[in-house]
């Protein structure tokens, strides 16, 4: 066999290419979890859970066993198998859609039971799958297919600030941070963290900054700018919330 | 495990540049990323019928693997040359 | 496996509320997980449950809302285990998202419905009001196996045989109870299957088996999105074959005289017990009235009705809805000439005595 | 009186119709005979008048509640309006005596209307907690659906616990259930 | 009322896609506020409102999730606005709590449907697995007013009128189209109701009206939740009766070539066409078919049907779903004796070659 | 007529003795709120949604236009209102198990996009007209019919600290304070705060602590002691996010 | 505004304590924040048919309205006697 | 050809059916005739094959898709595959001729395969971006559902404002056009 490709080892070539778009970040979230994951020598015990949006198009990318649910359900779906299968290590990934708004009672009602799974939360400020709507994380001004003449504070607010809330309710254990897939080493950082306090019977939630330029409408060089110039600027990245309490920039 | 994909390979600099024609999307996200700005468009087109990209359109790449790292089809691979051997 | 002791050795006949009733079937049929959110009538089926739980190596979860309960108990079964979830009215409603998942992925849930009033939140006690929701689902085609039972020992028998059923044939699987079975007391008689020749379909789990996917053994893809009609249609086709195919196999009904039944009762869950009480006071005052009962209302003994139907020269409907059940009826039906009436109260219970005095004007 | 029966029990929530009709179906299943028993309920947790419906049979019971009760008990002024509609032409209608301004409210379609003093003879001969037993008494007396032993034993059964603890309790309840069968035998059922 | 510029003046024809059509019809029948949740196939309707919103003093509101779209759509009609929401598939499913309440209140909410593949999330694309749930929606009675459309001059017309029904008659009304009629153009002629002398019934506030509740007029007190079985059986009773006396004038039908029909081609929504055209190429061929299709799926022309259908030899039930439409049409004719068959393709559509070929076969 | 009842004048005489049970907690937020709309003369303007919960007892309490809307869907309900009538003042009224669990994400979305309405929000530590299950605000090992042995937090994490969370994603100018029945009168004025941010364009919400005789199963001293002793240790009374971002303890 | 409420009178300290036994549902509220522990149970019945309240259980009311604040049914009224006159 | 017409157009993302479809079908409408139009959809918001299915007649058009097209355009290898099941005894079925390895694939039961060189005379006689116009050219050459007249005015009505800017485009576009329906002509349809 000639060089092959360097794709993490619980990546499954047969479903590449993947179903991403050109230039998604979804697949840069996949890389730091599936490195996570082979670091801490887990992919036996691992169940993903992917959830309508992009996510979905993750239902057969891994050598994991995976289940796609419904649009906000994966954090349910996910607990229920972790409450009968404690010595599995549920990971249930969402879009912020998703996340933060139809499944945001399963979000803010997990972290609160400290329920023993980690939540992967790709913010890349829309709706991707549908087209590119306004999300909760939707920028002020951004322009989407439902804030055609820019997102107004006055009318809908600011974009939700998720790992800061979580961090809020969450219990002394649990582990919440953001990371960006402008640094997927730090991002396989937080992600392996994160499933650590899972190992550790605690709750743990990422949320990742990405990309979308179909939505978005962008170039490359435009894709990185709008992550890096204006999404970083008001979601700061970094830990939230660390077993040892101890944070980090 | 069955699947094999076929490189391109470019030698550039410190290392060698393998494409995966059938991975490129032609996203041009490595292009932006690579400190060199070595990177560019292909002849050759990729999975989805736009064009890939190869080494070779600015200083010399240093095998920092910044474009194989943001890959999001994982379809770079550097390899420094000093490895080969 | 638990070691826990058994919740029943053999049998024994006990005065209880429904609600109690299914909390030790449940028990007894060896389910290990209930995840539930309040609602009246269902509530003590969770309070009994979580005092017996840690007793015998069961677990609860009480999550946010119905949804999260129903998706927490796909995720249970997804693990492989017996798990199963209650609700009424409303709740119902919320939870046929997570049903239709379920059902297009066939998996063997089972959730007990105590129908209150409706619609929207209406009344916290009884109809027969979600007979349909129960039985066709959401954005879907109702393939799903629904019991409806008339009073605690039907509670008791299909409760267990709902995990049986589900885990046999994989269809999500329902038991249609009512508000007034939850909270009325009645003798019943409950048992350890194994005392009856009953033994439990094994649960398997469909995701985390051992093994390194994608080393030794293949990952478990499992997904409900499809991205092209053809692909969906042709999913839907062989679950409705399959669905179809073993549907004789589960159908269940009871009857009674219906043989010369110039008046044939129709009736489901709690009210056909005020039908056969009328039945069989109007035979006593020489009124040929026969009596029959769907159990699966979904699959619907349809054959056999149309064959009862067929004799009689008039069918009374009766239920406590507003023509819930007369729409399968009619539909079981089609091309039967036999005059069609019916009795309906949504929201309210039908006495003995109405169905007599119904019965009686119709002569 | 017939071997079966129909029963509505109703009063305010602390006057504890519930539990009579939870031991009275419970005493006539331990009888081996078909009882059934169910309470009403709604949204609120307090403040309703509470129903229970009784029915005791040889038969297999039909629907948990009925249109006709062969005995009406109403134990308050509202509890009088709420279960009017369950009395028919052979209901026996018994409410408590010392009730006031309900004439107008009394169901006029009964087959009889009967006051029995129980709160007053609870309150001042035995003690106001057995109130609910003296009814359970009257229940019985109207119905003949359980017999007085079998009755004892399903109170023994209840509050058997209570009674190891004092023994008297024991006395002063059975007392209380001939003092309600009494009272509704006086009325020469 | 704002002094916008008319959305539309007379009227004029064009060509785009249906949920375009969708928002120009809102737009031209006065609808205040659009509240909703991104689904596909409805994304655009909102995506085209939210451009046309503000040039004509419109409202939008993007709401968590389906739920909460459909409770801020109760909001604004309780405001005394014509408020409405679009959804789809398992958005459809959620979408049931709220319009459960709506039905128990007579509340005028508009929903449009864009049906897709079921059950669960299955497709984006198109079906008519919605039509069981949204005619007889979540744990009640289905009182409610669906109009199923066929294509965009439909679209464009009921559109308009669900505003109408819904606040003259107070029940929850729903346009019930599919992906296919949102994704696809075709020309369209759009007006202005007022140049077509349609007038809008116009809409009253249910709370929040003038004055000091207590002190200048009785306050408004709304509720959804009985106490006691009887007074929710007197609220459904009186619904019922309401509506069963409005259906009359409700219930709308297209219909052609019935008279001689041997085959009497029954469908709704978009499937009509394909039905209508097999209709027309098989009377070319000589063959004997008629075409029958409800235009309000509920309350559904039973009547009517009746009578073609029972001069018919043969019944053909063509739909992109398993039996829903079937169920409600062998409901409305029981008794009648004629032959039924049906077609049907859940999820898939169905094109009058194979209608033709189905018909020809039954021959 | 003689001596008169001295109700707040927005209760409406002829329903009352209104439906709560004796010595619930909820009749003094009521009367709280009573007050607080007196003082500001409002009531021409308030519409009040109460939930599906013990709060649905109050809808027909008041003489204010008063919806009863679903189980968690008060919020929504409020703000539909108030999206095309904004000249109204909406009140959100509901119990811990309708703001926290069922309509969890509708409180934390009404309040990222900063929606122009007021949510009162009762903790009575479980669910009341249900009858008494544990409820995200049950106490560490209290035990409620769902907790028969008390609740574990090991399994089902620790009581939700709603005005926190919610301080955590609301917007500048908006309102959150968590009041007691204890104090009636310092809960009428965080009220009162919690209308005036809305009458200025901004949303609010207040939790209030409240009394559960009927299913605490306790009398009168050992109610007042529990909400005293028991829950006011853990939750903290206070204003935790004010316009001006100043705090009052 | 048609609905009246009857109440009983009892003087008490330096308050008169009205109470409404159509109001009053016996919770005991009242009497445990009672500052001077004045109020106890009553022979008088109320809406539930369980005892009300009155004053003279304790030392003398000191008119702290603290019963009135608390009381969920607005069973009891406060009057000063000073402002009595 | 037929004075009706089903098309089924298909290729990749960037290939442009859609517009080539959405154009085609509003000059037929403009010409007052019935057209209808549908995209496919699905999940992916890239990377599956793109259908257009048109349909144009003078009579209303029942289903918006169909079993069998009068002609189908494969523009990829993908499309080939995706669109054989729309080839019937009587449809006429193009593709470009430049695709490598794609003889096994092609469908047997066409009326006529044809095989036209769109690709690489967009490339190298115009602009690769007028690749879809040529396609369109030759949907019109092989159906004549639309006058040259009519398609080019649809033309300008989409891209006028281009062609303001530069007036060489317009010019390109139409040669384009010309080129497509030459290409089927020469295949002498
Ligand atoms: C109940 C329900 N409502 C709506 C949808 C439609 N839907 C599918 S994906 C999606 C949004 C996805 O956005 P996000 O969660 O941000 O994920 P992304 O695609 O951006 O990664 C929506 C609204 C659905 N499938 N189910
Ligand atoms: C969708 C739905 N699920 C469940 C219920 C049942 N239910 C009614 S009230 C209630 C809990 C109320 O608790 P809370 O919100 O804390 O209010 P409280 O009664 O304690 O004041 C529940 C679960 C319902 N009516 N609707
Ligand atoms: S739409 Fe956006 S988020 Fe979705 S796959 Fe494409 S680039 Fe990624
Ligand atoms: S390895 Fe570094 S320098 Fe070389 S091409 Fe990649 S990004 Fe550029
Ligand atoms: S980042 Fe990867 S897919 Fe994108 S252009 Fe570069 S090599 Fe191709
Ligand atoms: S159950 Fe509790 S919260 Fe509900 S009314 Fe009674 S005391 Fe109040
Ligand atoms: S006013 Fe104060 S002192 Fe007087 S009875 Fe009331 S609480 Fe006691
Ligand atoms: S607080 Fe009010 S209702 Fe309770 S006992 Fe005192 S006066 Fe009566
Ligand atoms: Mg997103
Ligand atoms: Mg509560």
């Amino acid at each position: 066999m000639s060089v092959q490709p360097q794709m993490p080892r619980t990546w499954r070539t047969e479903t590449k290419p993947h179903k991403f778009c050109p230039g998604c970040g979804h697949p840069l979230v996949l890389k730091a979890l599936s490195w996570a994951i082979e670091e801490l020598e887990i992919e036996e015990k691992v169940v993903f859970g992917c959830d309508i949006g992009c996510s979905l198009l993750a239902w057969d990318f891994f050598n994991l066993d995976s289940v796609q649910t419904h649009h906000g359900r994966t954090t349910p779906v996910i607990t229920g198998i972790k409450r009968v299968r404690p010595d599995l290590v549920g990971v249930a990934y969402m879009g912020d859609g998703g996340g933060y708004a139809i499944g945001s009672q399963h979000l803010v009602n997990s972290a609160m039971r400290n329920e023993k799974v980690t939540v992967i939360l790709v913010n890349n400020t829309q709706y991707g799958m549908t087209g590119g709507q306004m999300a909760p994380t939707t920028l002020p001004n951004q322009k989407t297919e439902t804030t055609p003449y820019g997102r107004s504070v006055e009318e809908t607010g600011l974009p939700t600030k998720g790992p800061e809330m979580v961090a809020s309710i969450s219990s002394e254990g649990s582990y919440v941070a953001r990371g960006t897939v402008s640094n997927v080493r730090q991002l396989k950082k937080y992600i392996k963290r994160a499933l650590e306090a899972q190992l550790n019977g605690n709750f743990s939630f990422i949320e990742a900054l990405s990309l979308c330029p179909t939505n978005w409408r962008t170039n490359a060089e435009e894709t990185w700018k709008f992550l890096e110039d204006q999404m970083s600027k008001y979601f700061t990245v970094g830990e939230f919330k660390t077993p040892a309490q101890k944070k980090e920039g | 495990m069955t699947i094999e994909f076929k490189p391109l390979k470019i030698e550039n600099g410190k290392a060698i540049f393998y494409i995966f024609p059938d991975l490129c999307k032609g996203c041009g996200l490595c292009i932006e990323k690579c400190p060199v700005k070595t990177i560019s468009w292909a002849e050759q087109l990729g999975v989805y019928g736009t064009p890939t990209v190869e080494p070779g359109h600015g200083k010399d790449c240093i095998a920092c693997k910044m474009c194989e790292l943001v890959c999001p089809d994982c379809a770079i691979f550097i390899k420094k040359i000093k490895d080969t051997a | 496996m638990f070691m826990a002791p058994k919740p029943i050795e053999g049998e024994k006949r006990v005065f209880m509320t429904g609600n109690e009733v299914v909390a030790w079937a449940a028990t007894a049929a060896g389910a290990e997980i209930m995840y539930g959110y309040p609602i009246t009538p269902q509530n003590e089926i969770m309070h009994y449950w979580t005092r017996m739980a840690p007793k015998y190596g069961r677990k609860f979860l009480q999550t946010e809302d119905e949804i999260s309960a129903g998706f927490t108990t796909v995720g249970g079964v997804l693990a492989g285990k017996r798990a199963f979830t209650a609700t009424a009215g409303p709740g119902n409603t919320l939870m046929q998202e997570p049903m239709s998942m379920a059902e297009m992925m066939r998996l063997p849930t089972v959730l007990v419905v105590t129908q209150r009033g409706g619609p929207s939140t209406a009344t916290v006690i009884y109809s027969q009001q979600e007979l349909t929701m129960t039985c066709f689902g959401g954005n879907g085609e109702g393939m799903r196996i629904v019991y409806s039972t008339s009073g605690h020992q039907d509670l008791y028998d299909y409760t267990i045989k709902a995990f049986n059923t589900a885990w046999k044939y994989r269809f999500p699987t329902f038991v249609l109870g009512d508000g007034y079975q939850s909270k009325m007391r009645e003798p019943v008689t409950i048992y350890d299957p194994e005392a009856r020749n009953i033994s439990m379909v094994p649960a398997e789990a469909y995701m985390g088996n051992p093994g390194t996917p994608g080393v030794d053994r293949d990952p478990v893809h499992l997904r409900n999105t499809y991205n092209m009609e053809e692909e969906l249609l042709k999913v839907i086709n062989d679950n409705m074959a399959t669905y179809e195919s073993i549907a004789p196999e589960i159908v269940e009904y009871q009857e009674e005289e219906v043989e010369d039944a110039e008046v044939l009762l129709i009736s489901h869950g709690i009210v056909s017990r005020a039908a056969q009480g009328a039945m069989k006071l109007l035979r006593e005052e020489g009124f040929k009235v026969g009596y029959f009962r769907p159990i699966t209302v979904r699959p619907f003994p349809a054959e056999q009705l149309r064959e009862r139907a067929e004799k009689a020269k008039c069918l009374l409907v009766i239920e406590s809805a507003y023509g819930q059940l007369k729409r399968i009826v009619t539909d079981s039906l089609y091309g039967c000439t036999t005059t069609i009436k019916s009795y309906m109260k949504p929201g309210e219970s039908v006495t003995v005595e109405e169905v007599v005095e119904k019965v009686r004007s119709l002569y | 009186m017939a071997k079966g029966a129909r029963i509505a029990l109703a009063g305010e929530g602390g006057q504890g119709v519930q539990s009579v009709a939870e031991i009275i179906t419970e005493a006539a299943y331990e009888e081996g005979r078909e009882a059934l028993y169910i309470p009403n309920f709604g949204v609120e947790q307090r403040g309703g008048v509470s129903v229970a419906y009784v029915q005791i049979s040889d038969e297999p019971i039909g629907s948990p509640k009925f249109k006709t009760a062969d005995i009406v008990i109403a134990l308050s002024p509202r509890a009088i309006e709420r279960t009017k509609k369950y009395v028919g032409n052979e209901t026996i209608f018994v409410y408590d005596a010392d009730m006031e301004g309900v004439e107008e409210s009394l169901p006029d379609n009964a087959a009889k209307v009967l006051a029995i003093p129980a709160i007053r003879i609870a309150k001042e001969e035995l003690h106001p907690r057995v109130f609910n037993v003296v009814i359970m008494g009257a229940v019985i007396g109207a119905t003949g659906v359980v017999s007085l032993e079998r009755a004892k034993q399903a109170i023994e059964k209840k509050l058997g616990y209570k009674f190891e603890k004092d023994p008297s309790l024991r006395e002063m309840n059975f007392k209380a259930l001939e003092y309600g069968m009494r009272l509704v035998k006086e009325k020469e059922l």
